[in-house]
């Protein structure tokens, strides 16, 4: 029955996938994206992927929509109708999808328990955690402990596509300086419910937040998620009381810090295990005892991620916020 | 339910090729960018059928469970870590788009080719 | 009886859809998100259930808080281009 | 024991109830004239579906974490979906889409 709710919603997924390519108003397209990234998180929940699922959950509900919509006001939000090799695109995507959808005859069944994906590392995984990590989320383990290179990597992706977006729209204003009236910068001050309600949830988002970074460990959850939702709940803030009032609680100083600090603490503890004799990012040898020094090596770790994220997708909603006020 | 076996990997391939299909027939940068981020939603769905495991639950241990069947925690780790990466990556490109529109007056490619022609 | 609820919020979301679809204004495809934002935090709690899994509430309470930042991005997204306009009509 | 055995139907009530509101006000918001008009059928049965269906589950989960999450997500969302039914009416009216007023009647001259 569930595989039958998961069927239906990849239909809806699809239809609103062909939906977003047609819209010409750029600005419906993006709410149909928003859509769609429910979607995905419905279909994540169903095939048994509560973690991804929560990210995406963090990033598409309020980071994502906010971003794209903050581009829009500074571009333009209508796409000119051009026909451009159109036939042929058409063409290359049928023939490519036939080619691939022949080449998927040969995958395994969904849920096929038997398929190779099952059989390598993965019971490895799931059985040397509990012995080796002492932790239940799995997840969490391989996310931070097991595969911590990887993720070490991928912290420093985001840093540097912070820092790139920090390069490409800070630089000193060509156009001339705002024409837009004051009270532009307040945002939504003068809208009461929004602000009495968006005032009285920061503070839950943000908690909540909290709980999901050191919580991860127990439960689905941990930096990536967590450094999504407080940073959608400072969005939140800076909605409603403005650009201002919201570099006033969290200034681009502190950002920057955040930034680096979180990506240092990660290497930090990843050279601490060196210090101590190990191998870089291995924590059994942080404490004396080696489960305890998982649970602490994961515990920084994660910490060093969720300030990262926090920062970087704070950073960049800043950005773009400040380049609409000047241009 | 033998006949979804291959569903989620068909809606794979489809979902791809609207992406890829986006991206070729569009001008406008935006609507590439997002046609970009339909392809990469393609490949998280592909990842996170591939964990899914009959009877199976989330990979997070219960205590106490005995003959608990756990899905692939693998997948869902690299899924996890690409979601927050193609947020900041997509952010990168808008601000890229953002500075061409500042520069040329359009986000258009056939218009932006023009400018630079003459 | 959670399969009952279950496609009853599935077949609203198709509905929810179809209004997304069919427009006419953006305002209706935003109310549209708006309904689909609701359902899904429906379909996750319930189905949450269904697996015997409840812990995994976490992911609906996500979504129970930060869902409506969308829709107040697109207030202050309209409010913002209103202003611009009116700035503009009177320059000239 | 006499509360456990009215727990179940209980909950297939309110579950019953709240996916026939939500179904009436996905119908609503697809089948009214105007937006104004698909707005209210869909943000008002959403609260009374939302508070239904939750509650049912409460009733299945009974006191216990699980519950109290619930409680919580019922909380915000009867707080959040009016804020967010709120911002949506007044950015359709900041952009000025004005709601369709009855149609004078044909009979009527």
């Amino acid at each position: 029955m569930i595989t039958l709710f998961g069927v239906f919603l990849l239909c809806l997924l699809l239809i609103t996938a062909i939906a977003i390519v047609r819209e010409q108003n750029l600005f419906a397209a993006v709410m149909l994206t928003s859509i769609f990234s429910l979607q995905m998180a419905a279909i994540f929940f169903i095939l048994d992927a509560a973690d991804v699922a929560l990210t995406e959950a963090a990033v598409g509900a309020g980071v994502a929509t906010v971003l794209l919509l903050g581009a829009l006001a500074l571009t333009t939000n209508h796409e000119q109708e051009v026909k451009r090799h159109k036939a042929m695109a058409v063409v290359v995507a049928a023939f490519t999808s036939l080619l691939i959808i022949f080449a998927t005859v040969d995958m395994p069944r969904l849920g096929d328990p038997m398929a190779p994906a099952h059989q390598h590392v993965a019971p490895w995984y799931l059985a040397e955690t509990p012995k080796q990590v002492g932790i239940p989320n799995v997840v969490t383990a391989i996310l931070a402990s097991f595969r911590g290179y990887d993720t070490l990597g991928e912290l420093f992706v985001i840093f540097t596509a912070g820092v790139g977006v920090l390069f490409l729209l800070t630089n000193s204003p060509s156009s001339s300086p705002s024409r837009l009236p004051s009270a532009d910068a307040q945002g939504l001050r003068h809208h009461l419910v929004p602000r009495v309600v968006g005032r009285l949830l920061v503070p839950f988002i943000v908690l909540f937040g909290l709980y999901v970074q050191f919580h991860g460990d127990f439960g689905p959850g941990g930096g990536f998620q967590a450094g999504a939702l407080i940073c959608a709940g400072l969005i939140l803030y800076a909605l409603i009381e403005g650009e201002s009032a919201a570099l006033l609680v969290v200034p681009r100083s502190l950002l920057l810090a955040l930034i680096s600090g979180g990506a240092l603490l990660y290497l930090a503890v990843g050279l601490a295990g060196l210090l101590r004799g190990g191998n870089f990012l291995d924590y059994s040898v942080l404490l004396s005892d080696p489960v305890a020094g998982q649970h602490l090596g994961i515990l920084l770790v994660e910490l060093g991620v969720g300030l990262t994220v926090t920062g970087v997708l704070l950073t960049i909603f800043h950005a773009f916020a400040a380049r609409e006020q000047r241009s | 339910m033998e006949i979804f076996g291959l569903f989620n990997y068909w809606m794979f391939v489809i979902l791809l090729m609207t992406g890829i299909y986006t991206v070729m027939s569009r001008t406008n940068l935006i609507k590439k960018l997002i046609g970009m981020s339909i392809f990469q939603s393609a490949v998280f769905l592909l990842y996170i059928s591939m964990d899914k495991v009959d009877g199976g639950t989330a990979p997070i241990l219960q205590p106490g469970a005995v003959d608990v069947i756990y899905s692939n925690p693998l997948p869902q780790v690299l899924i996890l870590t690409a979601i927050v990466v193609g947020i900041a990556t997509l952010s990168l490109g808008l601000a890229l788009v953002v500075r061409i529109h500042e520069a040329y007056g359009t986000i258009e490619e056939h218009e932006i080719r023009e400018q630079d022609r003459v | 009886m959670y399969y009952v609820a279950t496609i009853g919020i599935l077949v609203t979301m198709a509905l929810a859809l179809c209004r997304a679809l069919l427009g006419p204004t953006v305002y209706d495809r935003v109310l549209a998100v708006n309904m689909f934002g609701t359902k899904t935090v429906l379909l996750l709690s319930i189905i949450a259930f269904l697996y015997g899994r409840p812990d995994f509430l976490d992911l609906a309470l996500a979504y129970a808080l930060i869902n409506f930042i969308g829709v107040l991005a697109v207030l202050k997204f309209v409010q913002d281009y209103t202003l611009r306009q009116r700035s503009q009509a009177e320059e000239p | 024991m006499n509360l456990e055995l009215l727990a179940t139907p209980t909950s297939w009530v309110l579950l019953i109830a709240g996916s026939a509101f939500v179904l009436i006000g996905g119908i609503g918001a697809l089948r009214m004239p105007d937006f104004y008009t698909r707005m209210h059928a869909a943000s008002l049965t959403d609260t009374l579906g939302t508070i239904l269906i939750l509650a049912g589950v409460i009733v299945q989960a009974g006191v216990s974490l699980a519950g109290v999450k619930l409680l919580a997500i019922m909380v915000f969302m009867l707080l959040t979906s009016p804020t967010a039914a709120y911002a949506l009416a007044n950015a359709a009216r900041l952009d000025g889409l004005a709601p369709t007023l009855s149609k004078p009647d044909p009979g009527d001259s």
